[in-house]
């Protein structure tokens, strides 16, 4: 990125050029000014570190999102699938030492994704509609698991997460590194490796990219198994919070993490969007949630404003298409 | 049932407390439905779970529906429901006007109508209520945090589930109504001071998010109040979180989960929380359909289960770790 | 000026465009007689699309006047444009896949004034317009189901629908092979003869002396002169195009090529496309042509070897090892390369930028075994490319949509062209390419020939396909109908073939 | 249609082609018979005519549905609108004579799916997210307009409707009627109408559209407004079928519409789709539920099942594009 950004600063109308491309981020800091203007206790440290912790759960699957959405797809199963893995994170802990459940779970959800994967990528199947039925099976399956109740952590293991989860390095909420290695992660995948080339080029044309010898199929199968498992990341960290798996989690998530990969500039029709855009996102949504409490705003006036900023940041993003 | 009955078994207990009720007719093969509005709370599961028992114990068949949080779609489980032929109704209605309609229809076919847990409109065609009392468990609730605090005064943060929630708006009702007459009584002035209602969801991670904001935002919080145990258990975590274990008090207007009788156990932070049981509800539930099935027919309108509140003197009797809920 | 005394039936004066920063037309002007058919030729990315769609009312000039029978206009939109009966055959497809002929067809009357479709009439007349433009298609089928040849077709007769009084044809006949062209040009005429004025842009220069009566040359965006067809050859209009002569335009093929086939398909035939029984072989360093009808089956042959399409029976065989491909990925791990003719939907990534598309092919050289890529590497891979292939364009991270269309070809052409294949396909590879650049592809092809690479080459243009190859396949109904050594390249031998016929002075070897 | 039937029967393997064309029907034909053999009550007369009732509000928002789809776009705000306009028609109802409260709802819900097209159409947002944040905004002021509480119809035109609604005309409920009206009309105008081809062509390629001269922007502000004007009569249905409007109504209808909308075959990338199909995937999606309903599935295997049938429903669609 550093090298997009100098070329661009160097050309002519660069400045102008750099400020339109990452406008995500002047958004942001436009919101962060505004807050920090119109809420003293908003820029407290305890403040910012409980609004990274809040975010870095629909973050993790945002960048999931992202990825299947690059591809031209749609994930909606993600928010049960935080769900799901949440409760089987829950039972595993209780009965598997934690590497072990750490990994089994990520493995589940890796399988679980991949079902919409396959569906997708080899029945040809429209991303909504096999991602909506997911939603629902999965949903469904974390109800039956859980008896509906949430399960409690009950073994060290578990108290070892829920410290985990709720304590922070060098003043940054670890859940919060987690979330921001990933987006480093996908990041830098996307731009420098064959990988986000791939993907992104499966999204901007199938067709061509078939008849350039890409194995499209393997690629979308990928992406949706890629989100499940960071669902089950996201799962693992939700759950850690609580100390406890329920059925109950990751409600709507999945329109939350499309609306923060939108913000980011990313085309719902593929071959359009960027990880820090996303990252960007996904703080600005946590950040109007954020505020509006601290304002006190109550809830329902909140979704209001929240819908209303959601079009105004959107808008402001147009002119980057010029 | 009377009252006194209804208050000996108030233990959400996992083993089977359910009974056989006395039957002068054969109840095998007949038909109980339950609807429940959602079963998006561990609340409701353990409700639909006791009436479950209850049903097979005494050799009925059990139907459940689901409304899934929908108004329309709780509707058309009932009606499909009636359509089963089910020989009681018990509902548990979203909303206390919109399903009269379906209690008329159920009239219609014949089949009696037990409303549970929640209210419906008088209108309705229904035979009796059972729900446990949220308005006066709300009040004992507030009325022991207004003794507790006399003339200190309270900064109150309120975590409520979702708005238009009628049983969320019932035991709020209580605890405010609590605490206010307390305050008259003992102070002879009210001193209301709510800093901010946030909405949880019902849910863990609602309630962690509402009061992580609340607490930054008011950092003077030193009481929580909430409409169930459910909307404080994640919140706890915030409150340790800040530090504030010690300045916050939390005073629930129900449910009594086991979390919740455990916190109040160990801890001094949580105060209090008042017995709602699903498990007595269900068992009620399914032993006036019997006794509606043996030919009584002079029920009271409405059948509370006794009021209680859990504290710390009385905590470890209501407490069993392996309780559904 | 007014109406009826009007010399010129169009008039635009002193246009100019840009876009961004990129100026693209400069103080262009272009008069056009009523009843005149007015050829407009330039290099790939001269302008001539966007000085059309300026008059058509797609793009808004910055500059300028532009009159019809002089009266000043300045069309907002295309249903503007087409109101004031200006109709135009977009370079790009422009239909819409999910509507039947009939209706694409009367699409702008639709959406005109009419409320109820009555569908018995529009499919009749479309039917009728079709068939008096000379072609079969089905009214009632869907535009989807059509191949690229029926598409141009039903373009042209969409053109045709509404009273026309200019009609912009923007390389109209890339797809069609010569029977087809030939009858568009019946058409042509008998409208000129009513009075229409036709504005004809290609890059097939003997197109314009067939039929053209003035032409007008674009240079980098300014207008280098009109001039009467009659009074200029094709030296003069080619060296206003490029600014210089051009000597060959057919490379001179002296490439060794060696005596056994390198890649050989046998009796390969198709599960649902017409293609039967194709045989045929190719050796290292040769060029191969393949001509035939529209509709013959060559693209799909291409498309059944390459794995894109399913196959039902046969083989295919590549350097003595019996290949089974059963998708394009396979093919490209065999070394197999594909150029396709439809480059808008299956050649290019328009929304991305020059480099991805032409690194999506061969990431190898350019990245680690993780996948890592070297930006440097890539960068020098890409400015040598868009340099070779002289592609008209500030830097390498333009997108390739606001390309023009012939050098969007050149896009499509790169990222096959710099990989290590050993057959390649190339289907029309100079579909909407100007002269200058099309000797640039052709050295190309000799280039790949050179490295020992079996080159099989696609092309309805006939004396693209004579000056190329070494040895041309012509197919009819499917399969290979006959072969044509060098010596007997002709535009005859090739047309009789392809219909089905044999030669006329049958000859034994 | 009955053209094109004939046209397909009379050609060579035209029964084939008709099946695979109407295989929607088919597959709900399947599922009748499937639901008469293992459910005795499922023939009565009295369930037929319950989930006819149960399935309007949404059929009739799925038509809605179906030409924002058919455009290309999607609109998630549905489910939301027809909470806010119940409320507004609970409002309206207890204050204006009826004919006024039920024309000035349908008035207000056009209105409302105006700001959708106008966001889409003239601001070129992504119709994914200019329906999200209207979604929100809408159920926020769904809650605001309502206090939180159901509005209880008091008059005699509240009256009036509640018996209409449920009420039935020849056997047939009367919203049922209202639906299968609605789905008619849709029907005619997609296929014998100007406005449907060219909302169809403009689905299958905008681009192109607006070369041959259409009003693009006219036509997809349009569908949008439709589309809310759709909302608000489920959402006059559906409070008549209660007496009261409530903020929490329609909650995530519009999933439930869109899956209708595919399971009957048409395309989320615009230009394929018809009303009948859709009507199919409405009553497919009701049965489903009615009939393990009737089977006594608990609700959270019913998740499960519902979504495995999603998925098989709509796997059996894909001959339809050979
Ligand atoms: N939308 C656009 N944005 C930026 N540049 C554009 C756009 N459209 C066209 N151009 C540029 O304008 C120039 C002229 O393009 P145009 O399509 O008019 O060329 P052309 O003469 O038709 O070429 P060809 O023969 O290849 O079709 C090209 O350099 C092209 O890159
Ligand atoms: N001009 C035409 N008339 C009738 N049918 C056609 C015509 N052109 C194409 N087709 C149909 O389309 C299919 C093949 O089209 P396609 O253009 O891909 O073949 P092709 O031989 O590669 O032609 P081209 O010369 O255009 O590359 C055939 O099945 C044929 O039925
Ligand atoms: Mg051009
Ligand atoms: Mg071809």
């Amino acid at each position: 990125m550093a090298l997009t950004i100098k070329s661009q600063l160097s050309s002519p109308g660069g400045i102008l050029k750099f400020l339109i491309k990452y406008n995500t981020i002047f958004i942001f800091v436009l919101l962060v000014v505004f807050s920090a203007m119109i809420s003293d206790v908003f820029f407290t440290s305890i403040n910012l570190s409980n609004l990274l912790k809040q975010v870095s759960g629909i973050g993790i699957i945002s960048i999931g999102m992202l990825i299947v959405i690059l591809t031209g797809g749609i994930d909606l199963s993600v928010g049960s699938l935080v769900a799901l893995l949440a409760v089987i994170f829950a039972i595993l802990i209780n009965i598997v030492v934690l590497p072990v459940a750490i990994s089994l779970t990520i493995v589940i959800g890796f399988l679980l994704g991949s079902v919409s994967g396959y569906l997708v990528a080899y029945q040809k199947m429209a991303p909504f509609i096999a991602t909506l039925a997911l939603m629902t099976i999965a949903r469904g399956l974390g109800f039956i698991y859980s008896k509906g109740s949430p399960i409690t952590f009950k073994t060290p293991g578990g108290e070892f997460m829920a410290d985990f989860a709720n304590n922070s390095f060098l003043g940054i909420p670890n859940i919060a590194i987690i979330f921001i290695l990933i987006v480093v992660i996908a990041q830098v995948l996307l731009h420098y490796n064959v990988f986000g080339r791939l993907i992104i080029a499966i999204g901007s044309n199938e067709e061509a990219s078939r008849l350039s010898g890409i194995k499209v199929n393997k690629y979308k199968f990928l992406v949706y198994a890629i989100s499940g498992a960071l669902a089950a990341t996201a799962a693992i960290i939700v759950a850690s919070r609580t100390n406890l798996g329920s059925p109950n989690m990751g409600m709507a998530w999945e329109l939350d993490a499309i609306a923060a990969v939108v913000i980011g500039g990313a085309s719902l029709n593929g071959g359009k969007g960027s990880a820090i855009n996303t990252l960007m996102g996904v703080l600005i949504l946590g950040l109007i949630g954020n505020i509006l409490n601290l304002l006190n705003v109550p809830s329902y006036p909140q979704q209001v404003v929240k819908g209303a900023i959601i079009v105004f940041a959107v808008l402001l993003q147009r002119f980057e298409d010029k | 049932v009377d009252q006194s009955k209804s208050t000996q078994a108030n233990v959400n207990s996992s083993e089977d407390t359910s009974e056989k009720v006395e039957s002068a007719m054969d109840l095998t093969g007949m038909k109980i439905g339950y609807c429940t509005p959602s079963l998006n709370a561990p609340y409701y599961q353990a409700l639909l779970q006791s009436i479950e028992a209850s049903v097979e114990k005494n050799g009925m068949i059990f139907m459940s529906a689901d409304g899934q949080d929908d108004i329309n779609k709780q509707i058309a489980a009932v009606e499909d429901l009636i359509t089963k032929g089910v020989d009681a109704l018990l509902l548990n209605p979203k909303d206390p006007d919109a399903l009269v309609g379906v209690t008329k229809m159920a009239a219609k076919a014949g089949i009696p109508v037990f409303i549970i847990d929640s209210s419906i409109n008088p209108s309705a065609d229904y035979v009796t209520t059972i729900q446990s009392n949220n308005l006066a468990n709300g009040e004992l609730a507030g009325e022991w945090l207004a003794k507790k605090f006399g003339s200190k005064k309270m900064n109150i943060a309120l975590l409520s589930g979702n708005a238009g929630n009628p049983v969320g708006k019932t035991r709020k009702q209580g605890l405010l109504q609590g605490i206010t007459e307390e305050q008259l009584r003992t102070l002879g002035y009210i001193d209301l001071n709510i800093k901010t209602q946030a909405y949880t969801d019902w849910s863990y991670a609602g309630g962690l998010k509402a009061m992580e904001d609340a607490l930054v935002a008011h950092p003077d919080i030193n009481v929580v109040i909430t409409e169930s145990d459910v909307c404080v258990l994640g919140a706890i975590k915030a409150i340790a979180q800040a530090g504030k274990t010690d300045d916050i008090l939390i005073v629930a207007g129900a449910d009594g989960q086991k979390e919740a009788i455990k916190y109040i156990m160990d801890t001094d932070f949580y105060g209090c929380t008042a017995m709602n049981s699903p498990v007595q509800i269900g068992k009620n539930a399914v032993e006036y359909a019997i006794q509606y099935f043996n030919g009584k027919r002079d029920f009271p309108k409405t059948a509370f289960t006794a009021p209680l509140l859990i504290t710390k003197e009385n905590a470890a009797k209501y407490y069993d770790p392996k309780a559904l809920f | 000026m007014n109406n009826s005394e009007s010399e010129y039936r169009l008039e635009m004066n002193g246009i100019s465009k840009s876009f961004g920063i990129v100026s693209v037309l400069q103080d262009v002007n272009l008069k056009v007689k009523h009843g005149e058919i007015h050829a407009l030729i330039g290099e790939n990315g001269a302008g001539k699309s966007t000085l059309m769609k300026i008059l058509s009312g797609v793009h808004q000039k910055d500059n300028g006047q532009v009159f019809l029978n002089g009266e000043e206009i300045a069309p907002k939109n295309t249903h503007e444009g087409q109101l004031l009966g200006i109709s135009v055959v977009y370079q790009e497809l422009s239909l819409v896949n999910d509507l039947s002929v009939a209706e694409n067809i009367y699409l702008h009357k639709l959406g005109a004034n009419k409320f109820w479709m009555n569908w018995k009439k529009i499919t009749k007349d479309a039917g009728d317009l079709i068939k008096s433009l000379g072609f079969d298609i089905n009214p009632a089928a869907r535009v989807r189901d059509l191949s690229i040849v029926q598409k141009q077709v039903v373009e042209i007769a969409k053109a045709l629908s509404e009273d026309t009084k200019i009609l912009v044809l923007d390389e109209p006949t890339t797809v069609f092979d010569p029977t087809d062209t030939q009858k568009l040009f019946d058409n042509l005429l008998r409208l000129k003869k009513e009075g229409v004025s036709i504005i004809y842009i290609s890059h097939h220069l003997e197109e314009i002396f067939k039929i053209a009566d003035t032409v007008t040359v674009l240079k980098d965006g300014v207008d280098t002169g009109s001039k009467a067809v009659s009074e200029t050859d094709t030296d003069e209009v080619i060296r206003m195009m490029i600014g210089r002569e051009l000597k060959d335009l057919y490379p001179v093929r002296n490439v060794e090529i060696s005596k056994e086939p390198i890649f050989s398909v046998e009796n390969l035939t198709a599960k649902d496309t017409l293609v039967n029984n194709v045989s045929f072989s190719v050796r290292a360093g040769e060029v191969l042509g393949i001509a035939g009808l529209g509709g013959s089956g060559r693209t799909e042959t291409a498309k059944l070897i390459f794995g894109a399409d399913k196959k039902k029976s046969g083989t295919v065989t590549l350097g003595g090892e019996e290949l089974n491909i059963t998708c394009p990925a396979k093919a490209v791990k065999h070394s197999i390369g594909f150029v396709s003719e439809d480059r808008k939907e299956e050649g290019v990534f328009l929304p991305l930028s020059i480099g991805r598309n032409i690194s999506i092919t061969n990431f190898k050289p350019i990245s680690n075994k993780f996948g890592f890529i070297f930006s440097e590497k890539e960068k020098a891979n890409v400015i040598g490319l868009i340099d070779k292939l002289s592609i008209k364009t500030p830097s390498g991270k333009v997108v390739v949509k606001n390309l023009s269309g012939g050098n969007q070809q050149k896009v499509a052409l790169a990222k096959w062209l710099s990989i290590d294949s050993k057959v390649i396909i190339i289907d029309e590879p100079t579909r909407g390419v100007d002269v200058g650049a099309k000797v640039e592809i052709y050295n190309l092809i000799n280039e790949v020939a050179k490295k020992g690479v079996g080159v099989i080459v696609i092309s309805s243009d006939m004396p693209e396909i004579m000056g190329i190859s070494d040895r041309i396949l012509v197919m009819h109904k499917g399969t290979i109908f006959g072969e044509l050594p060098k010596e007997e390249f002709s535009e005859e031998n090739i047309l009789r073939y392809s219909i089905g016929k044999s030669l006329k002075s049958l000859m034994f070897h």
